[in-house]
């Protein structure tokens, strides 16, 4: 569809502000999100990554006294997601979200992870019970699941928890979506599934992860942004970044963190 | 992820369509939802509406100066007086008493219950001490007359066989399950990590209660405060069997006294043509009771505010 | 940061700590068994002077001047079916309106106003729920002196405390839960449905609790309704031929019928001169307690059920 | 199915009640009562609203209520029922108090008294120099009204520091727990609490004797100025239907009985027989013109109406 | 006072087992913990990391229906600290701790770090200051925090909130120091922080660390325990484990996943 030099938008960031109250948390952020690619937000803690990236699917909607300035395009449509016209549901139906505690309902695992699909109308046992388990292994969690489906999600260790919020943004198979350090709960092992994951995952969605494994960064995504004290200091290729960033601070923060 | 879950999905333009209806659904729900709670905004217009057409009639024969600093209230006397501060020193002084006991003894018994207690205590407690909520008040009202009085005249001998004392004491006891459960089920959502975090840094039990877990379910006490108060304002029968409905400008729980409450079921059951001015007196009462409590509200509400402002 | 106590200190700390914790727990244990020692003695006291009235014939007999014969027929029937209605009414009302406040409103002056209206509605007396009633089911809907006018007048009077336990309850439903699920898509209401109420619902039982056990023990508002207080005959059970016409009521017919109540006959037993009343009187209290806490078991049994699922 | 609608004061309430009972057994259930507790007050509302067949008042009916019943064209028959024999108790401890005489009992209650008569020696120096307890009916009442009239001298006159209630037992309470108290109220609560209360003999101020009270001197007349009449009225209305005549018929004709049974004192037997008589004739109206009677006999108020 | 090879001991795990309810958690686990020494935890996700850790300062005690079995010696005083005559407030005045998901209390900042002082019944204002700056900056979190000691902790970035309850441990200066998973929530600078600090620590305080990381417990601890499936699997001096384990499954979990 399209040359690997020359991918197609998926999303876009314009003069994009964002205020907690009075307190602005990101400063005119203008930043491509190419599609079926994978971006990963790197920077400080408190820089404003989770903050940025709860901004695709208006999780800032939910509180009052929060305010979006400028735009977010997505495409195909080129609608602004951050239009009051636009239906935050909607965006959120085509944006999936991880979050950055683990925040499983106080419901069994299988209700956990059909959720998103009962949300949309499916109740057929069959079909869910089998998208359930398809979300279960796409987050490698259902070996270690398979046997307690209707256990309580909350008995679940941190890092299982962490991955059946995976499982439960996976089923429903959004368009764009956004992880939040998805693998800061996990081990190894499960953080290399979830990589493995991202890589497939790519051939058809789009991917924003916010990540503080500069490994990691390298390891899935094809572009990085850095972000800085709520500003975007350097966006580009992932290789270009890491080799020979732009910017002096970019290179600061990869470098004295690299080994 | 294979290819059938993709065409098992909606596209795009499928889901654009089902949004209309979505939309159309939500806004339905989001109509009876906020009708539902219009029904509360209807109810006080309907008891303002009542209230203030009796009261205007009221008002026209006795003038608000009179109501508001005569000391007497005679009413439905000959030598007639309307000054409704003597209702309203009576129905302070019992809430007060009330209060005085509810709200540490309820919060006490939540902090235990949720805190201290061994689970099954608590579950067994917890639905037998909110049947005291459905104990008739004329029980209660009994109860205070014939045990709560003689039993305080042993400690206060000079104690009046009627008074807000002994009614606000067992007033307080009835409010008791409203603070405690509310509160209770306030404690019991604060998350387990909240606590855990207290825990591990050497907090005792009592500690981790009173600087973990009361701030973190300082709304729902806050609110089952504002229940409690409320109750105890509006209470009716206990006051009138035990508090001696004897309309007396009085700040001093040790002597008897009408409230406003206790003065409008007596009215409203006894035997006065209804439409005179001594029958309209409780409808005259009766708003200024509501504008007393709304007063309440209205700074409680603006403190409650402020307060979440600092915090 | 230097060591600045000794493990000696640290045990007094603790012990002193501990023996804080050992007072309070006393003093709650002391508050607690109060208010069960008052309620022991109230129903004690009631079942032990009404005793010689619990008997089978004290539950299948109308009001009668003699206390001995008089029973409370009517008045349980009427009370079960005057709180069904309530509690019909009430619980559905309340928790939308919980939900709506919580959920769905926006914060401003509307919504403050509502807010402080509900709080305000719980002061008012009971009493003036009865005459506001009066003018509105009876006679502008036409309800007439029924059971439907009392269900939905006791309705009105416990709607403030359900509305505030369901609030406090959904206040209390951490937000994270309430993020995890908007992010998949869920629009407010399936969020609501799937997570809000059902996480909320033992907060929301407890008030239906205190909420039902405080309209099942009023009088004023339900006398100034109409409320009867010498009526031998039944609300007409669905079905069942009614009468000399040979008509046989619908399956609504009883909510317009006339009727009493517990609390009313207990009010009038009271306030009777022969002392035998007294023992009616505390043997209809004792009953009524048992339905307080037979009504509110289901509920209690279900929060006890629901509250051991739910963690965060 | 037939229904006959009573609600009104709790005062006549008892009488009522019996009697309900009796005729429902009577007729084995085919004709239903219902009787409510509203209060003379809210009674007459309902009354008058053309809702209720028969009204239970423990006064006459008021200029206003009269208004209001002519407006929904409700006209009604008055019918006495029965004598509630306003009884002045004290505590049965109390030694020095043989009998009270009208104008002591003003003086402990009228309104000037308040506040400043608060002995028992300021009313009678040969009284003692102890506190005076006064427990009474509330202001809303017919007994208050009634009381201060016949006392006082004019209707609603009284002092106000006094506790107050509207159940009568728990003045009972009040009087049996406090050597000092006086009180009054329905000669019922007194006759049923015979133990814990001594009835206070009034002086007749026509013969000068004290007269104790009781049945017996209420029905003869001797005990004044505190025995009233109490009513039912009934709507002209209803008296067209069989089962309201049979009703009222029923009621004047076993009332004697039934007010002995409920400790309240039956009139003379020419009395019921007089309002079946207004009854059959629809001798509508009041006999008291919107206003209250201290001391009207029964015979006056039926010689009144008999000439209505 | 001791020879570097032989350290003494500051505690020992013997052969305790844990329960929740029916289901064992740990398996007769057996391992030393040196003094002032770091040791750390690696293994997969739901191994029981987390439910070994909390045993420590006896959170499980918490709960009804958990059950300890074995012991855990304490030393010097080799006190057993599962003992029911344990007090376990004052097993927790000495073993501090920071969880796995960041557990801020909803009050300000300054407050929750001096919630461990006021336990204490420190109540002197200047001590106070004091103590929560230097935990403050002990947890590389003061300048992001030092203007706004008065905010809500609750409103802090995710990176933030663990920070803090890194400093409301740190306040207290604890004999053994559990930290579960302390900087997977962090970025790489605030990461290399903690370390650092965990370094510094070590000269006074023991440390048990759970990491998913193994350059982490590579770089900061001197003695590493391999679990796996409730079981301790191997334990000994970090440079040995990473460089040649005795046991095959350890090889595997860590090689695979070193890189
Ligand atoms: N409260 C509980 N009740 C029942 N089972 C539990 C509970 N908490 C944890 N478990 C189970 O015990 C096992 C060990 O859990 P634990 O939290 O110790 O794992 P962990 O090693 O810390 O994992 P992670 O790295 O994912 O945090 C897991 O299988 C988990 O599901
Ligand atoms: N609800 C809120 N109200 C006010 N300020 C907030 C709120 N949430 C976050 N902030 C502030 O906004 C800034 C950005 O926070 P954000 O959570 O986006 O950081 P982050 O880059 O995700 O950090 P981390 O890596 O630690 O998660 C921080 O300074 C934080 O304190
Ligand atoms: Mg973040
Ligand atoms: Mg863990």
């Amino acid at each position: 569809m399209q040359t690997h030099d020359q991918p197609t938008l998926k999303a876009e960031a314009r003069n994009f502000n964002f205020f907690y109250g009075e307190a602005q948390a990101l400063k005119n952020i203008n930043m491509p999100i190419y599609d079926k690619k994978v971006t990963a937000l790197i920077g400080p803690s408190g820089c404003g990554k989770s903050t940025y990236l709860r901004s695709f699917n208006r999780m800032h909607d939910l509180y009052p006294g929060n305010r979006y300035e400028g735009e977010i395009r997505f495409f195909p449509d080129n609608t602004n997601l951050l239009s009051p016209e636009v239906d935050p549901i909607e965006v959120r139906m085509r944006v999936g979200m991880v979050f950055q505690k683990p925040n499983p309902f106080p419901k069994t695992i299988f209700e956990n992870v059909a959720y998103g699909l009962r949300v949309r109308g499916e109740n057929n046992k069959r079909m869910l019970d089998d998208k359930v388990e398809h979300a279960l292994r796409g987050a490698a969690i259902w070996d270690e699941v398979k046997d307690r489906l209707q256990d309580l999600a909350p008995n679940l260790s941190g890092g299982q928890q962490q991955r059946l919020c995976i499982a439960r943004a996976l089923a429903t198979d959004p368009e764009l979506l956004l992880f939040d350090e998805p693998t800061s709960a996990l081990d190894p092992i499960a953080t290399g599934a979830i990589e493995e994951l991202v890589h497939e995952l790519k051939k058809r969605v789009t991917i924003l992860i916010v990540t503080h494994n500069m490994q990691q960064a390298a390891r899935v995504s094809d572009y990085t942004a850095y972000m800085y004290l709520g500003e975007m200091i350097e966006f580009g290729k992932t290789d270009e970044i890491f080799i020979k960033p732009k910017e002096k601070r970019t290179e600061d923060y990869i470098t004295g963190r690299m080994g | 992820m294979s290819q059938n879950n993709i065409s098992g999905l909606p596209q795009v333009s499928d889901r654009l369509a089902k949004n209309a209806m979505r939309h159309v659904s939500e806004r339905l729900i989001e109509f009876v939802l906020f009708a539902a709670a219009a029904v509360s905004v209807l109810t006080t217009v309907g008891i303002v509406y009542v209230l203030v057409t009796e009261s205007i009639h009221f008002f026209q024969n006795v003038p608000i100066s009179d109501f508001l600093t005569d000391t007497q209230w005679t009413p439905l006397f000959d030598d007639a007086h309307y000054g409704i501060m003597v209702l309203i020193s009576g129905t302070l002084v019992s809430s007060g008493v009330a209060l005085l006991v509810a709200i540490p003894m309820g919060t006490i018994i939540a902090i235990y219950l949720s805190e201290f207690a061994n689970p099954k205590v608590r579950e067994v407690a917890k639905p037998v001490l909110e049947l005291l909520g459905g104990i008739p008040t004329i029980v209660f009202g009994y109860f205070a007359l014939l045990i709560v009085t003689p039993l305080l005249q042993t400690i206060f001998p000079e104690l009046p066989g009627f008074s807000l004392l002994s009614a606000g004491l067992v007033m307080g006891i009835m409010i008791v399950p409203y603070i405690a459960s509310l509160s209770e089920d306030a404690m019991r959502a604060v998350p387990m990590s909240m606590r855990e975090g207290s825990y591990a840094m050497g907090a005792t039990k009592l500690h981790t209660a009173i600087h973990v877990v009361v701030p973190a379910a300082v709304s729902g006490l806050a609110a089952s405060y504002i229940l409690g108060i409320s109750r105890a304002v509006g209470e009716t029968m206990i006051l009138a069997v035990a508090a001696g409905m004897q309309p007396n400008l009085t700040w001093n729980p040790m002597e008897p006294a009408a409230t406003i409450t206790s003065y409008i079921v007596q009215v409203a059951l006894g035997d006065l043509p209804h439409g005179s001015i001594g029958y309209q007196t409780i409808f005259a009462a009766g708003l200024t009771l509501l504008l007393i409590t709304l007063a309440f509200n209205i700074a409680g509400q603006w403190m409650r505010r402020r307060f979440r402002e600092a915090y | 940061m230097q060591k600045s106590m000794t493990t000696e200190q640290i045990r007094a700390l603790i012990a002193r700590g501990k023996l804080k914790d050992r007072i309070f727990q006393a003093l709650g244990i002391v508050c607690l068994a109060l208010g069960l020692l008052v309620i022991t003695l109230l129903v004690g006291d009631m079942l032990i002077r009404g005793l010689e009235r619990l008997n089978l014939d004290f539950f299948t007999n109308f009001a009668s001047r003699r206390a001995a014969q008089s029973g409370i027929l009517s008045a349980w029937v009427g009370t079960i079916l005057v709180m069904f209605v309530t509690a019909l009414a009430a619980v559905p009302l309340g928790v939308a309106a919980g939900i709506y406040l919580e959920e769905y409103a926006k914060r401003n002056w509307i919504t403050e106003i509502i807010e402080i209206n509900i709080t305000n509605l719980a002061a008012v007396p009971s009493i003036v729920y009865g005459l506001l009633a009066l003018g509105i089911f009876v006679y502008t809907f036409g309800f007439g002196q029924s059971i439907l006018s009392a269900g939905l007048t006791l309705a009105l009077l416990i709607l403030p405390i359900v509305i505030v336990s369901t609030r406090e309850a959904i206040r209390a439903i951490p937000a994270m839960i309430r993020e995890g699920s908007m992010a998949v898509g869920a629009t407010r209401w399936q969020t609501c449905r799937y997570h809000i109420i059902p996480y909320a619902m033992p907060g929301i039982l407890t008030g239906v609790i205190i909420g039902l056990a405080r309209a099942i023990g009023e009088t004023a508002p339900i006398i100034t309704i109409g409320a009867l207080t010498f009526i031998a005959f039944l609300p007409p059970a669905p079905f069942t031929v009614t009468g000399a016409d040979g008509i046989s009521a619908g399956l609504f017919d009883w909510v317009m019928s006339p009727f009493t109540v517990m609390p009313i006959q207990i009010f009038n037993w009271t306030s009777r001169p022969d002392p035998a009343f007294e023992i009616n009187a505390a043997a209809a209290g004792f009953v009524l307690m048992a339905m307080v806490l037979s009504m509110n078991a289901v509920a209690i049994y279900l929060r006890y059920k629901m509250r051991k699922n739910i963690k965060w | 199915a037939q229904i006959v609608k009573i609600d009104g004061s709790s005062t006549v309430y008892p009488i009522t009640e019996a009697v309900a009972e009796e005729f429902q057994k009577a007729k084995k259930n085919s004709i239903k009562v219902t009787v409510g507790i509203s209060g003379t007050g809210g009674g007459f509302k309902k009354f008058c609203r053309d809702e209720t067949d028969l009204q239970n008042a423990s006064r006459p009916i008021t200029a206003k209520e009269m208004a209001d019943c002519k407006a929904a064209g409700v006209d009604y028959v008055e019918m006495p029922v029965a004598y509630d024999a306003l009884t002045v108790v004290i505590n049965p401890k109390n030694t020095f108090l043989k009998q009270a005489t009208v104008e002591e009992l003003k003086k402990l209650w009228e309104p000037a008294a308040q506040g400043t008569v608060m002995k028992w020696s300021q009313v009678n120096p040969a009284w003692p120099d102890a506190p005076v307890k006064l427990f009474g009916a509330g202001a809303d009442s017919g007994t208050f009204e009634y009381f201060t009239e016949a006392i006082v001298g004019k209707a609603k006159s009284s002092r106000g520091d006094y506790t107050a209630s509207e159940d009568d037992n728990v003045l009972v309470q009040g009087v049996s727990r406090d050597v000092n108290a006086i009180g009054y109220f329905g000669y019922a609560y007194y006759a049923e609490n015979m133990a814990r209360l001594k009835g206070l003999p009034i002086v007749n101020p026509k013969t000068g004797k004290a007269v104790e009270p009781s049945g017996a001197n209420v029905e003869n007349g001797t005990y004044v100025p505190l025995s009233r009449p109490i009513f039912v009225y009934v709507k002209a209305k209803s008296l067209q239907k069989p089962e309201i005549r049979e009703f009222v018929e029923f009621y004047m004709k076993n009332a004697d009985k039934l007010i002995r049974e409920v400790k309240y004192v039956p009139l003379p037997k020419a009395a019921y027989e007089g309002n079946i008589k207004h009854a059959k004739d629809g001798k509508i109206g009041t006999v008291f013109g919107g206003k209250n009677e201290v001391g009207i006999t029964v015979e006056e108020i039926m010689k009144r109406e008999a000439k209505m």
